[in-house]
C-alpha cells in the first residue's frame, strides 16, 4: 500500500519521462505513432483537467454564497454569466457561426470585457509614467532612455519627425538606433536569458523523472 | 528532422530551373545579341550536349526517417556543368514499367553533400547526386473514394487514419534517370529498385542526446555532492538590502508589506518567495516591525502562516506573531490590486517587498508604492513585469537570482546542488562560445572549414 | 438571430460591459466587480460548451464509439484527479500528476536543448572578421555586432554565475551584463507601452462606433448612466457603510 | 515635492483623462494614415508568404483572444487575405479557446472575399472549404497539441470545427501526390501568437522535432523577447503588434494587382488607422516621463542644497 502511495508515482513519473526522451532519439513509423498516442492521452488527460478547474471554481464560489460571505452577490453575476452562455451555447449546438446566439453572447460579452480588462492598463502606464517611472540609478536611466528611444522610434509619426530632425540620412538615421538597439543589446541579454531559462527547465525536467523533485504530488 | 531540408530542395529545384532557364537565355540574348548584333543567334547556345547514360546508379532507403522517402543516386557527370541540362527520375512498380516521370531536376544540383545531415551520420559526397522521392502513400491515392460533401456518410467505416495516407513501405519500386536538354533527352540508365523502410535510430540527434546525458550527468552529480556538503553560492546583493529596507522601516515606526506573486503554491516562483518570506519575518520579528503579507490564494496563505510563525519562533519572539500577519484578500487580479492600493496609501508602509511571479497588476502596486515614498525591493522571473519594476523599486532581484536567493537563504541541498549545476552548463555554454567563436573566425583563415562546428551544433 | 434589435442589444450590452470596466479608474466599485464576475461566468459557461463539442465529443466519445478503446486509459487517469477531493482516496491522483509530469519532463528535455541551446549558441557563433584576398591587396571586414552580442551573452551569463563571488574581472563582466539587461528592459518596457496603448486605441475605435444614432447613442447615453450610477454609490458608501473602507 | 503631487489621486485623475482626451481626439480628427516604413521582419513576413506557390499548404494557427484583438486580428487577417489571393491551401486551428470565435469569422470573411476576387463556379472555385481551406477548431493541452500535431495532424483533431472527418478531406493532397501529414509537410507555418501557448512553444516543440520554417506575428509586448529567435533563423519572419500588421496591411494593399490577384477588394485598414492614436498617445507617455524625472532631479537637488 506504501509502495503505491509513495514509491510506484515516482516510477511512473521515471517511466514515462524516460520512454518519452528515447521517443526523441528513434525515427520511424512506431515511434510516430506512440509518440502520437501518448500526446493524445495528454491531451484527454488535460481535458479532464479543465473539468476539474471548472468544478473547483463553482465549487468555491457556491460555498461563498451559501456562507454569505463577503461578497457573495458578486457571485451571483457569474452564475447568470455561466448560466446565459451555457443555454446560448448549447442552443446553438455549439456553432460559433454568424447568426447564432453562442457566437452572439460571445460577440458582445467575451470580446468586449476581456479586451477593455486589458485596455485599463494603458492608463496606468500613463499614470506610473508621470508618477513612479524614475531614473533613480544608473540602470534604471539605460533602461528609460532605451524605452524612450523605442517608443519614439516605433510610431510612424515618430520615425516621420526623426526624419525631419536629423540633416543627413533622414529617417534611417534615427531609426538606426533602434533597430540597433532591438538587434544588437536586446538579442544579446535576451540571448543570455534564455540560455539559462533552457538549463533551468531542463534541470527542473530531470529533477521530475528521476523523483527529485515532486512538490507536485502534493502532501500525504 | 531531414523533411525541411528534403522540401527545401524540392523547392528550389522548381524555382532554380526556372531561374536558370531564364538566366542563360538572357545571357546569350546579352553576349551573342549585343556583340554580334544578331539576336537570333541565341538558339546556338543550345548546341548539342553529348548526354551520356548516368552511370552509377542506385537507389535505397533514406535513413532516419518514417520510410516517407526513397533515395536515388548516380554520379556526376561531365554535362553538369551544362546549364539547362535537367535529370528526369522516373518510377515503376515493375522492373519492365511502365515508367512514369516523378520528378525532375536541374544537372549540377543535388549532391550527397547537399543534405543538411551532421557529418557523422551522413558522408558528404560531393561527387554524387541525390535525389529524394517521396514513397506513395497507402493505398493508393486514386482508391479512396472522393470525400462525401455529408460527412456522416463516412461515419460507417471504422478508422481510417490508422493505415491510410502512410508511406508505404516494404514495397519495391523500380527507377531510372535520364539526362534531357529542351528537346534533347539522353539515353536512360539502367533500372535500379528500392524499397523504403521505417528506420530506428535518429543517428543526426547524437549531439543532441550527448547534451542530455553530459547535463543529466553533472546535475545528478552536484545535487549528490550537496547532500554531503555544504557548497559556495555568493551573496546575492538584493539581501543586503532587503537588511537596508526594514530598518529604514523600523526607524519610521511604518509597517513592511510583503507580496507572494500572483500564482499559487505549485509554481516554483511562489515557493522561492515564501522561503524569502521566512528570512524577511526572522528580521521584522528581531526589529519588532509590523509585517503585513495579503494573499490570494488559501493554500499559500496556509503554507506562509507556516513558514512566519517558525520565523517569529526562531528569533525569539513567539510572544508577537499573530496570524493575521498573511491574510487574505481575493483572487481576482485586479481588485487584488485596488485592495493593496487602498491599504498602501492608508498605511504608508516603511518598506514594499514584491517576490514571485506577478502579471499586469504588479505596475498598479508598484505605482502606489512608489508614491507613497516605500523603499521597494522585487524579485520575480517575470519577464514582462521586470522593466516596471525596475524603474519603479530600489532594487530588482532579476529572474534567476530569485531562485538563488532561495537557494542561498535556505541552504536545501535540492536548490543548492540545482544551482551548482546549472552554473556548470553556464560555464560550458560561456567557454564553448568563445571557444566557437574563435574557431570560425581563425578557422578560415588557413583555410579549413568550420563545417563541422555549425554541425555539432545543428539543432535538429 | 440577424435582426437589428438585437443588434442594438448587442451593442448597449458591451457598450455596457466596457464603461462599466473603465468605472475601475475611478476606484474599485461594484460595477466593475459585477462586470468582472460576469465575465468569468461566460468565460467558464463558454469553456464548458466548446470543449463539450469540441473535445469531449470529437475527441473521446466518437473515437471510442469507433473502436479506440485505448482513449479509455487516459480518462480513467484523468477521473483519478477527483480523488483529490477524498481525503482516502487522494494518493489515487498522484498516479495520474506523476504521469503528466513525467510525460512534459520527457518531452520538453530534447526539444528545449534542441531549439533553445543547440540553435541559439549556433547563432552565437560567428566570425568576428573576415579576411578576404581582393586583387588590389586583403580586405578585412569586421562585424562589430556579432562581437557585441558574443559579449553581452557571455556578461549576462556571467552575472547569473552563483558559483563565484563578483570580485574583479568577473565583477565588471557581470556588471556590463546587467547593463545589456538593462538596454533589453528598455526595448521591452517601450514595446510593452505600444502594446497597451493598442488595446486602448481597439476600445475607444469600439466605442465610437457604439456612439452613432445607428446604435441609438449607446456611449453617450451609458456612460452618463455609469457616472450617476458611481456618484450614487460613492453616497451610500459614505452614509451607510462608512466604516467598511477603514476595516 | 511640488504642491501638484499633493493630492495622488487627483493627479491620477488627471492623467487618465488627458490620455482618454487624446486617445479620442486624434480618433475624431480626420488625420489620414501616416508614413509608413516597412521594417525587415515585416517584409520578411510578406516574403515569406509570398514566395509560397500556388496550391502550397500553410498552417496558420490562432493563438490568441480577444484580449490582444487590435494588435494581432488586423495581422491574421491580411495573413489570410495574402493566403487566399496567392490561391495555397489553408490549415488553420487555434490553441486558445476564447479566440476560437474570433479565428472562426475572419476565416469565413475572408474566404468570402477571396470567393469575391475570381467569380468560378463549380469545380474551380475558390476557395472551397475543405478544398481550398479547413479551420480543424480548438483541442486542449495548449502545447500538447504542437507535440500532437508533430507526430501527425489528421490524428490530432479527428474531426474538423464543422464536423467532417479530416483524414478524409482533400486538402491533405498536393497536386504531386505528397500528402501532408506532419508539422514538417508545410513549407510555412504561421502563429498569430499573445503569449503562452504561443511562438515559443511552436519553435520548442514543433521545431524542435520536425524541421519546418515559422513566421509569426506577435504582441509588440512579446515582440523584443522574440528577436533571438528570428535572428537565429528559427522566426523567419516577424509582425510585432499592431504596428508590424500596419506594415503588412501597407504591403499587402500596396501589391494588390487586379491582373494577378482579381478583383480588388477594399483595403485593409484596422490597423493603419489606429497609428495616429498610436503616435499620439506614445508622444504623451514620453512627455510624462521626461517632465516627471526633470520635476524629479530639480526637487533632490533642492534637498541636497
Amino acid at each position: 500500500m506504501n509502495f503505491l502511495r509513495q514509491q510506484f508515482p515516482l516510477l511512473i513519473a521515471l517511466v514515462t519521462g524516460l520512454v518519452m526522451i528515447a521517443q526523441y532519439y528513434i525515427a520511424g513509423e512506431y515511434s510516430r505513432d506512440l509518440g502520437g498516442k501518448a500526446a493524445d492521452a495528454y491531451i484527454i488527460i488535460q481535458g479532464i483537467v479543465i473539468y476539474l478547474g471548472i468544478f473547483s471554481l463553482l465549487h468555491s464560489h457556491i460555498g461563498k454564497v451559501t456562507r454569505l460571505e463577503a461578497g457573495w452577490g458578486y457571485s451571483i453575476f457569474m452564475f447568470l454569466g455561466i448560466v446565459l452562455m451555457l443555454v446560448a451555447g448549447f442552443w446553438s449546438g455549439g456553432r460559433l457561426d454568424e447568426g447564432t446566439p453562442y457566437k452572439w453572447l460571445y460577440d458582445n460579452t467575451i470580446v468586449p470585457l476581456s479586451a477593455t480588462l486589458f485596455s485599463i492598463l494603458a492608463f496606468f502606464i500613463a499614470s506610473a509614467a508621470f508618477r513612479a517611472f524614475r531614473a533613480r540609478s544608473v540602470d534604471a536611466t539605460l533602461l528609460l532612455t532605451a524605452a524612450v528611444i523605442i517608443m519614439f522610434c516605433r510610431v510612424p509619426w515618430g520615425e516621420y519627425l526623426a526624419g525631419l530632425i536629423s540633416e543627413e540620412g533622414g529617417p534611417a538615421a534615427t531609426r538606426a538606433i533602434a533597430r540597433w538597439i532591438l538587434e544588437v543589446p536586446n538579442v544579446a541579454a535576451t540571448r543570455g536569458i534564455i540560455l539559462g531559462v533552457a538549463l533551468g527547465i531542463v534541470a527542473t525536467s530531470m529533477k521530475i523523472i528521476f523523483g527529485i523533485e515532486r512538490g507536485y504530488l502534493g502532501e500525504d | 528532422m531531414n523533411y525541411h531540408a528534403r522540401r527545401s530542395i524540392a523547392l528550389s529545384c522548381a524555382r532554380l530551373s526556372a531561374r536558370q532557364l531564364a538566366r542563360s537565355a538572357l545571357l546569350c540574348a546579352l553576349t551573342w545579341g549585343v556583340l554580334l548584333g544578331q539576336p537570333a543567334l541565341a538558339d546556338e547556345a543550345k548546341a548539342p550536349v553529348e548526354l551520356t547514360q548516368p552511370t552509377g546508379v542506385s537507389a535505397g532507403d533514406f535513413p532516419y526517417d518514417d520510410g516517407s522517402v526513397i533515395a536515388v543516386y548516380w554520379d556526376r557527370m561531365p554535362y553538369d556543368a551544362v546549364e539547362g541540362v535537367e535529370y528526369r527520375i522516373e518510377r515503376a512498380a515493375t522492373a519492365d514499367g511502365p515508367f512514369t516521370e516523378v520528378m525532375r531536376v536541374p544537372a549540377g544540383k543535388h549532391f550527397m553533400k547537399d543534405v543538411a545531415l551532421p557529418f557523422w551520420a551522413w558522408s558528404k559526397n560531393p561527387d554524387r547526386h541525390l535525389v529524394q522521392v517521396p514513397t506513395p502513400t497507402r493505398p493508393a491515392e486514386a482508391d479512396v473514394p472522393a470525400p462525401a460533401a455529408d460527412p456522416a456518410a463516412a461515419d460507417d467505416e471504422a478508422a481510417p487514419q490508422e493505415e491510410e495516407g502512410k508511406p508505404d513501405v516494404g514495397t519495391t519500386y523500380y527507377f531510372r534517370v535520364q539526362p534531357v536538354y529542351g528537346e534533347q533527352s539522353g539515353p536512360a540508365s539502367e533500372v535500379v529498385s528500392a524499397a523504403a523502410r521505417s528506420n530506428w535510430l535518429a543517428l543526426p540527434r547524437l549531439n543532441n542526446f550527448v547534451c542530455v546525458v553530459v547535463f543529466g550527468g553533472i546535475l545528478l552529480a552536484y545535487l549528490e555532492y550537496a547532500k554531503r556538503r555544504e557548497l559556495f553560492l555568493r551573496k546575492i546583493p538584493g539581501l543586503v538590502a532587503v537588511d537596508e529596507a526594514i530598518g529604514r522601516a523600523t526607524e519610521m515606526g511604518r509597517p513592511v508589506l510583503y507580496m507572494t506573486g500572483r500564482l499559487d503554491m505549485d509554481n516554483i516562483s511562489t515557493i522561492a518567495a515564501t522561503i524569502i518570506l521566512g528570512e524577511v519575518a526572522k528580521k521584522t520579528a528581531r526589529f519588532e516591525v509590523d509585517l503585513k503579507v495579503p494573499h490570494s490564494y488559501s493554500v499559500t496563505m496556509a503554507v506562509c502562516r507556516e513558514i512566519t510563525r517558525n520565523a517569529y519562533l526562531e528569533a525569539g519572539r513567539p510572544d508577537i506573531y499573530r496570524d493575521d500577519i498573511n491574510y487574505y484578500i481575493t483572487e481576482e487580479q485586479f481588485s487584488y490590486a485596488a485592495a493593496v492600493n487602498g491599504q498602501m496609501l492608508r498605511e504608508k508602509p516603511g518598506a514594499v517587498f514584491y517576490m514571485g511571479y506577478y502579471y499586469a497588476e504588479s505596475l498598479l502596486m508598484a505605482e502606489a508604492g512608489a508614491t507613497t515614498g516605500a523603499i521597494q525591493i522585487a524579485g520575480t522571473d517575470s519577464e514582462s513585469q521586470l522593466p516596471f519594476f525596475v524603474t519603479t523599486c530600489d532594487y530588482t532581484l532579476i529572474g534567476e537570482e530569485l531562485f538563488a536567493a532561495s537557494a542561498y537563504l535556505s541552504r536545501r541541498p535540492e536548490l543548492v546542488g540545482t544551482l551548482r549545476g546549472q552554473d556548470l552548463g553556464k560555464l560550458i555554454i560561456m567557454i564553448g562560445l568563445l571557444v566557437g567563436t574563435a574557431i570560425v573566425t581563425l578557422a578560415p583563415l588557413g583555410g579549413y572549414s568550420t563545417d563541422w562546428l555549425y554541425d555539432i551544433l545543428r539543432s535538429s | 438571430m440577424n435582426d437589428p434589435a438585437l443588434t442594438i442589444f448587442g451593442a448597449w450590452l458591451s457598450v455596457g460591459l466596457m464603461l462599466a470596466v473603465y468605472s475601475f479608474l475611478y476606484d474599485d466599485n461594484p460595477f466593475f466587480k459585477i462586470a468582472e464576475h460576469f465575465y468569468i461566468g461566460v468565460s467558464v459557461g463558454y469553456l464548458i460548451v466548446l470543449s463539450f463539442y469540441e473535445y469531449l465529443i470529437k475527441k473521446f466519445w466518437e473515437p471510442l464509439q469507433g473502436g479506440h478503446l485505448w482513449v479509455l486509459i487516459p480518462a480513467v487517469m484523468g477521473l483519478l484527479i477527483f480523488t483529490r477531493y477524498f481525503t482516502k482516496l487522494r494518493w489515487l491522483s498522484r498516479w495520474t500528476f506523476a504521469a503528466v509530469m513525467g510525460w512534459t519532463a520527457g518531452v520538453a528535455i530534447p526539444r528545449t536543448i534542441s531549439q533553445f541551446l543547440l540553435a541559439q549558441v549556433d547563432a552565437t557563433v560567428k566570425p568576428i572578421f573576415t579576411v578576404q584576398s581582393t586583387p588590389t591587396g586583403t580586405d578585412v571586414d569586421f562585424f562589430i555586432n556579432n562581437l557585441l552580442i558574443l559579449i553581452g551573452v557571455v556578461a549576462v551569463l556571467v552575472h547569473f554565475f552563483f558559483s563565484v563571488e563578483h570580485r574583479g574581472p568577473i565583477r565588471v563582466t557581470a556588471r556590463v551584463g546587467v547593463l545589456y539587461l538593462m538596454v533589453a528592459f528598455g526595448a521591452a518596457f517601450g514595446s510593452t507601452t505600444m502594446a497597451r496603448m493598442s488595446l486602448l486605441y481597439g476600445r475607444a475605435y469600439a466605442l465610437k462606433e457604439y456612439s452613432s444614432a445607428e446604435y441609438f447613442y449607446a456611449t453617450p447615453i451609458l456612460l452618463a448612466g455609469i457616472i450617476v450610477g458611481l456618484v450614487l454609490w460613492r453616497q451610500i458608501e459614505r452614509r451607510i457603510l462608512p466604516t467598511r473602507r477603514m476595516s | 515635492m511640488p504642491a501638484i503631487s499633493q493630492d495622488p489621486l487627483l493627479i491620477r485623475r488627471l492623467i487618465f483623462l488627458l490620455l482618454a482626451v487624446i486617445v479620442v481626439g486624434t480618433l475624431l480628427l480626420p488625420l489620414g494614415t501616416p508614413p509608413m516604413v516597412v521594417n525587415q521582419e515585416s517584409q520578411d513576413f510578406y516574403d515569406a508568404v509570398a514566395a509560397l506557390k500556388p496550391g502550397d499548404p500553410i498552417l496558420i494557427s490562432f493563438d490568441f483572444d480577444p484580449a490582444s484583438k487590435p494588435e494581432l486580428e488586423p495581422a491574421a487577417r491580411a495573413l489570410l487575405r495574402q493566403a487566399f489571393r496567392r490561391r495555397l491551401r489553408v490549415v488553420t486551428l487555434g490553441l486558445w479557446q476564447t479566440g476560437i470565435g474570433l479565428a472562426a469569422e475572419a476565416i469565413e470573411a475572408e474566404a468570402e472575399i477571396a470567393r469575391s476576387r475570381f467569380p468560378q463556379e463549380g469545380e474551380n472555385a475558390y476557395p472551397q472549404y475543405g478544398k481550398d481551406y479547413v479551420f480543424l477548431g480548438w483541442q486542449p493541452g495548449q502545447f500538447a497539441l504542437i507535440v500532437r500535431l508533430t507526430e501527425g495532424i489528421q490524428g490530432a483533431f479527428p474531426r474538423e470545427f464543422r464536423g467532417a472527418e479530416t483524414e478524409r478531406l482533400p486538402i491533405w493532397n498536393g497536386s504531386n501526390g505528397e500528402k501532408v501529414r506532419t508539422l514538417g509537410d508545410f513549407p510555412l507555418v504561421v502563429t498569430i501568437s499573445a503569449g503562452n501557448p504561443g511562438i515559443d512553444e511552436w519553435i520548442r516543440y514543433g521545431r524542435g522535432k520536425e524541421d519546418f520554417p515559422i513566421a509569426t506575428a506577435v504582441t509588440a509586448v512579446t515582440s523584443p523577447g522574440r528577436m533571438p529567435f528570428y535572428k537565429s533563423g528559427q522566426i523567419i519572419g516577424l509582425l510585432a503588434g499592431m504596428r508590424g500588421a500596419a506594415e503588412y496591411e501597407y504591403l499587402l494593399n500596396r501589391s494588390e494587382d487586379p491582373e494577378k490577384f482579381g478583383v480588388t477588394p477594399p483595403p485593409l485598414v484596422a490597423a493603419l488607422q489606429g497609428m495616429n492614436a498610436l503616435s499620439a498617445s506614445h508622444f504623451l507617455i514620453i512627455g510624462l516621463v521626461v517632465v516627471s524625472n526633470i520635476m524629479y532631479f530639480t526637487s533632490q537637488r533642492r534637498g541636497r542644497r
